[in-house]
């Protein structure tokens, strides 16, 4: 696999950039949400394809951090729409504008 | 014994056609022992005793009509009940039924198995969602809540096993239990078999958790807006959770496919009647298991679905952890005695 | 061979997946093309040899953190979402040119070298014990043993802090 | 594998600070979720902090690296500790007050407070990425919940979404940034990272890593063209929060920062330079600018914010030991003064409605101290002699003059001018007449009135002596 290296890097990038148009496209906060993790993942992948280009424990070493705490802010995340949804009925952040978006 | 690719593939094609078997006649089993309990007769009209009843129930419903909600979300309320089956069989890809009968084993079995509960529940929650019907989707809503809160519990349970034995691969944590029923992991971990069981009995979504499908409130829960081979298909997924469930039970706990001292008055025998002998073993006592299970479900009531969150996080998941440290600490002390 | 050509049709449908969480027009669609998509990822783990990865991909996130997601739009019964190119303005057209523009600086990265010309950190040998289990956790508990106890306090932390946001009464 | 429990202590030891804050964090959340004596919960945290302190200060081992590289006790963690705790001190002097005041009367507060303290320790005693990133999410995910502790209010709701995924989004980018730099290098160890530069030119990877990277700082510590933001998460979080999480999280970014810029280029970057540059000239502009127009005092606090954020990453620019120790100076004055700004309106605020530069009218001559400490903060943000601030900014100003940022300094000095105009409109509303009703006559308490002076205290000893505080921090450096 070791030749593909630089394809899943470029994977990663793709996916990557996915996320961040997800990010700045999308107006449910759940959709932001996801496309965020989306990122997160795309971030492993590489990390994954690092490791083993560099055969270096680090990698997926921070991989796992990244999971637990991509967990930790979904916990958190969801809280946080539950929270607004049950003041607002909605999940659209750009009918959020109290404060101006 | 070293099987080639032929034989495996063979093997894999004994297993899963006779698990299929399995499935079909718990749901007879299960209708004779609801029968014993309320002393009634039970299915005994098709075939002697009523035996060739699951083959007439499986017919009726390929036979009915298939209704699918306008309003349902078309592709994913066709794949859902997919989804639940092929999760429920593919378990049983880590389970040795005799010394050298398995599908696979990988270093990380458990692990597997894990992975395969977890993502089992999507089966029950997309069907409850795509019918677009209120009450499948409190049932799906329930059931995500619910597995997602036992499969902690249950792995924390696993983690004891796994501390124990030293591997993660199912083959070795069978081999590590020996003939020897006192070195079975049920003696060892007690209370890791019970927050295991108990687990077990929210993943296959059984009585007295059956929440997700109970009938009095939701209808018929999340499979309320399916009918026919879909419906069975679902029905077939539930009773494939259970002889799943007591089988891994099995595994873990009861010591796999090992015979009681069998290598005092089963040494030097063929190894093909050992291996019969060791299959018979395993159904004995899935089936044991499995009886267990039916047992409970027609004698204790249902949870309110308050106290099952309770149950699960208030004392499950601390028992689970308590299991752990414990035998950690045992384990720390044994290597430091001993 | 057979391996590079599962590993093109893996990236391929996850890109695809990856398309259709950011234009799927209900949230449903796009939580379930995500978790399509951390199935090729845990694939492509499979292909590197990092099984453990791999197996904890499915579990983390493939089986708790969509499920999680799931169940919250199932709570909130959450509508159909305008999707990326309905309603095309100005803001939109600017983070499609901005990401455009960030997909071809990487592109322009990697015609100037190639990542698998960079230094490598042990031996360029393979080493395939990497990814599993056993070294995972002997590196976890020992190189590492720091940042993975601290990451109990950030699941403490998050623990408490749903909590409190998400409880419906204060008592 | 045995373990080495010798190693193993002397490793702990050094981390003891962050291990005693974590475990005050955890009696903190016992307490509450026990409900006992919700009084004592400030007390619990104050002592934490002031422990944590004195271990910082008189136990931890000089500049050790401990746990296999992943942490350094040396200069950062030690400064940028000792000003995280001294703020965390007097917050939870003032909290509870104001906390009864915004009708929250949750004390997970205390302890959400204390795991982001957790994780702010973390950040500056990191010599690894890794830790860096855990530290920062360690901080960034109680604050979310911070945000939006006033559950019933939609504005704070609102504000805690809004930072929730900025906050998310700012950690993708900055985790792509490190998996980048580890790509290129090899490692995510600071220091094998700064050999590495030093033996071998790195390729492209390693510089869009490093921009990606500064992208996601950038986002945290709300600088121009990511700041949009911060005055919307200040203003609707609940005051007490906005007092600790625009002030807390913004000294140990910064002072992170300055770490990860210290151990990676030992040897100056002008393309490090040329970036954190071009951000700290928009940053003052916009942030100055926009603020004029604000009529919100807590929105004009975050604007200043934006603003400061400029100031604060010229110190970046000359990539020297003075540089990083002027930067610490200034985030540390500031991070005072911004913390009393807030903690000041936060008393003056009614029934949550906002405090306006309206509603401030006449506040100065009926609520005499509040008036005080207020202006003395705003005279701090101004820069003007002598308060802290002003010191902060001369040398500040001093060393990016001195590594050749000349347009710069000049561009940091028209600025503050400009900012004079915003500033100086709250100093004016407080000594106006007629006075206001708008805002609540109910001053804060006794308790909370000590945190207030010490902190207008600390303002005035840094701004009127300062070798008080340069000299401390030289000699723990």
């Amino acid at each position: 696999m070791n030749q593909h290296i630089d394809a899943i890097v470029a994977l990663s990038a793709i996916l990557f950039s996915m996320g961040v148009l997800g990010v700045l496209t999308r107006k449910n906060a759940i959709t932001i949400f996801m496309s965020v993790e989306l990122m997160l993942n795309s971030v492993n992948l590489a990390l994954v394809a690092f490791s083993r280009l560099h055969n270096d424990i680090t990698g997926q070493m921070l991989v796992i951090f990244v999971m637990a705490i991509a967990a930790a802010e979904v916990a958190v995340g969801l809280a946080i729409v539950i929270s607004i949804f049950r003041n607002r009925q909605t999940a659209d952040v750009t009918e959020i504008n109290l404060l101006r978006w | 014994m070293k099987l080639e690719l032929f034989g495996h593939l063979v093997l894999t094609v004994c297993i899963f056609g006779s698990l299929f078997l399995f499935v079909a006649y718990a749901v007879y089993f299960e209708r004779k022992v609801a029968a014993k309990m309320q002393n009634r007769v039970g299915p005994d009209r098709v075939g002697w005793y009523g035996l060739l009843q699951p083959f007439a129930d499986i017919l009726k419903l390929l036979l009915k009509e298939e209704i699918i909600a306008t309003q349902a979300t078309k592709l994913i309320h066709t794949l859902a009940p997919g989804i639940s089956v092929i999760m429920a069989f593919i378990t049983f890809a880590m389970i040795p039924i005799a010394e050298g009968f398995y599908i696979a084993d990988i270093n990380i079995g458990m692990l597997y198995m894990m992975a395969v509960t977890s993502i089992g529940v999507y089966g029950v929650t997309l069907a409850g969602w795509s019918s677009n019907s209120k009450y499948s989707l409190l049932g799906s809503m329930r059931a995500s809540a619910q597995m997602i809160s036992y499969e902690l519990s249950m792995g924390l349970a696993v983690v004891g096993i796994i501390l124990i034995t030293q591997s993660m691969s199912v083959v070795s944590i069978v081999d590590s239990q020996t003939d020897n029923p006192f070195l079975w992991n049920i003696i060892k971990q007690p209370l890791g078999f019970l927050i295991f069981w108990i687990a077990t009995f929210a993943e296959a979504n059984r009585l007295p958790f059956d929440l997700p499908e109970s009938e009095q409130e939701l209808v018929g829960g999340f499979h309320t807006e399916y009918s026919s081979m879909r419906f069975a298909l679902f029905f077939f997924a539930e009773y494939t959770h259970l002889i799943v469930a007591s089988s891994i039970l099995t595994t873990l706990y009861l010591g796999g496919y090992q015979i009681p001292y069998s290598s005092v008055w089963l040494a030097g025998a063929n190894e093909w009647l050992v291996a019969g002998l060791q299959i018979l073993m395993f159904i004995l006592k899935m089936c044991l298991f499995v009886f267990l299970f039916m047992w409970v479900r027609w004698t204790l009531p249902r949870f309110k679905y308050n106290h099952l969150m309770e149950l699960g996080w208030k004392y499950l998941l601390p028992l689970g952890l308590i299991n752990v440290v414990v035998t950690a600490g045992w384990l720390l002390i044994y290597d430091k005695l001993f | 061979m057979i391996v590079d050509i599962l590993f093109y049709i893996t990236a391929l449908v996850a890109i695809i997946s990856g398309l259709l969480v950011i234009t799927g027009k209900s949230p449903v669609t796009s939580a379930l093309s995500l978790v399509l998509n951390f199935f090729c990822i845990a694939f492509i783990y499979l292909m590197l040899e990092a099984q453990f990865l791999a197996i904890i991909q499915v579990i983390v996130y493939a089986g708790a953190i969509m499920v999680l997601f799931l169940f919250v739009i199932m709570l909130l019964n959450l509508q159909d979402d305008m999707t990326l190119f309905e309603r095309f303005d100005l803001k939109k057209g600017f983070a499609v040119l901005l990401t455009g523009l960030f997909l071809l600086e990487i592109a322009y990265i990697f015609s100037l070298d190639s990542v698998s010309i960079a230094p490598k950190g042990v031996t360029g040998a393979s080493f395939p014990e990497l990814g599993t289990v056993e070294s995972i956790g002997k590196y976890l508990f020992s190189d590492f043993v720091y940042p993975f106890e601290m990451i109990s306090v950030v699941l403490l932390s998050a623990v408490v802090g749903a909590v409190v946001i998400a409880k419906k009464k204060v008592d | 594998m045995p373990i080495d429990l010798n190693l193993l202590l002397r490793d702990t030891l050094s981390v003891a600070p962050v291990l005693i804050v974590l475990l005050s964090a955890i009696v903190l959340m016992m307490m509450s979720a026990s409900k006992v004596q919700s009084k004592m919960l400030p007390w619990v945290a104050g002592s934490g902090y002031l422990i944590s302190f004195l271990a910082l200060t008189f136990v931890t081992v000089p500049s050790a690296s401990a746990f296999s590289g992943m942490v350094n006790t040396g200069s950062f963690a030690v400064v940028g500790g000792i000003m995280i705790l001294v703020l965390a001190f007097l917050h939870s002097m003032i909290s509870a007050n104001l906390l009864q005041k915004d009708g929250i009367y949750l004390g997970e507060f205390y302890a959400l407070q204390a795991f982001a303290i957790t994780g702010m320790l973390m950040m500056v005693s990191a010599n690894d990425l890794i830790m860096v990133f855990i530290g920062i999410e360690t901080m960034s995910i109680p604050f979310y919940a911070m945000a939006g502790l006033k559950r019933k209010d939609v504005r704070s709701n609102e504000s805690a979404m809004k930072y929730f995924l900025i906050g998310a989004f700012a950690a993708g980018f900055l985790l792509y940034g490190i998996a980048l730099i580890y790509g290129a290098t090899g490692t995510t160890n600071l220091t094998r990272i700064a050999d590495y530069l030093a033996s071998q030119t790195p390729g492209a990877f390693f510089w869009v890593g490093i921009g990606l990277m500064l992208t996601g700082f950038f986002f945290k510590v709300s600088a121009v063209p990511f700041h949009f933001w911060a005055p919307d998460v200040y203003q609707g979080a609940p005051t007490v929060s906005s007092a600790f999480l625009a002030t807390g999280g913004k000294m140990a970014t910064f002072m992170t920062l300055a770490l990860v810029s210290m151990k990676l280029f030992p040897v100056p970057s002008a393309k490090w330079a040329a970036v954190v540059a071009v951000v700290a000239a928009l940053s003052m502009i916009i942030g100055n600018v926009t603020a004029l127009a604000q009529t919100n005092v807590k929105r004009i606090l975050g604007y200043s914010s934006v603003a400061h954020a400029g100031y604060l990453l010229l110190a970046l620019l000359s990539q020297t030991t003075d540089g990083y120790q002027a930067l610490a100076y200034y985030v540390f004055v500031y991070g005072i003064t911004t913390f009393a700004a807030f903690a000041v309106v936060g008393y003056l605020e009614k029934d949550g409605n906002p405090v306006t530069l309206d509603s401030l009218k006449g506040l100065g001559f009926s609520h005499r101290t509040e008036g005080v400490i207020l202006t003395i903060a705003v005279i701090s943000l101004m820069g003007i002699p002598p308060m802290g601030g002003f010191v902060g900014k001369y040398l500040v100003f001093l060393n990016a003059y001195e590594s050749g940022h000349l347009g710069l300094v000049i561009l940091g000095v028209v600025t503050s001018m400009v900012s004079v105009g915003y500033y100086l409109r709250i100093i004016l509303s407080l000594y106006t007449r007629p006075e206001s009703t708008e805002v609540i006559a109910n001053p804060a308490g006794a308790f909370a009135l000590t945190g207030l002076i010490l902190a207008a205290v600390i303002i005035l000893v840094s701004g009127i002596y300062p070798p008080v505080f340069t000299g401390w921090i030289t000699s723990l450096w």
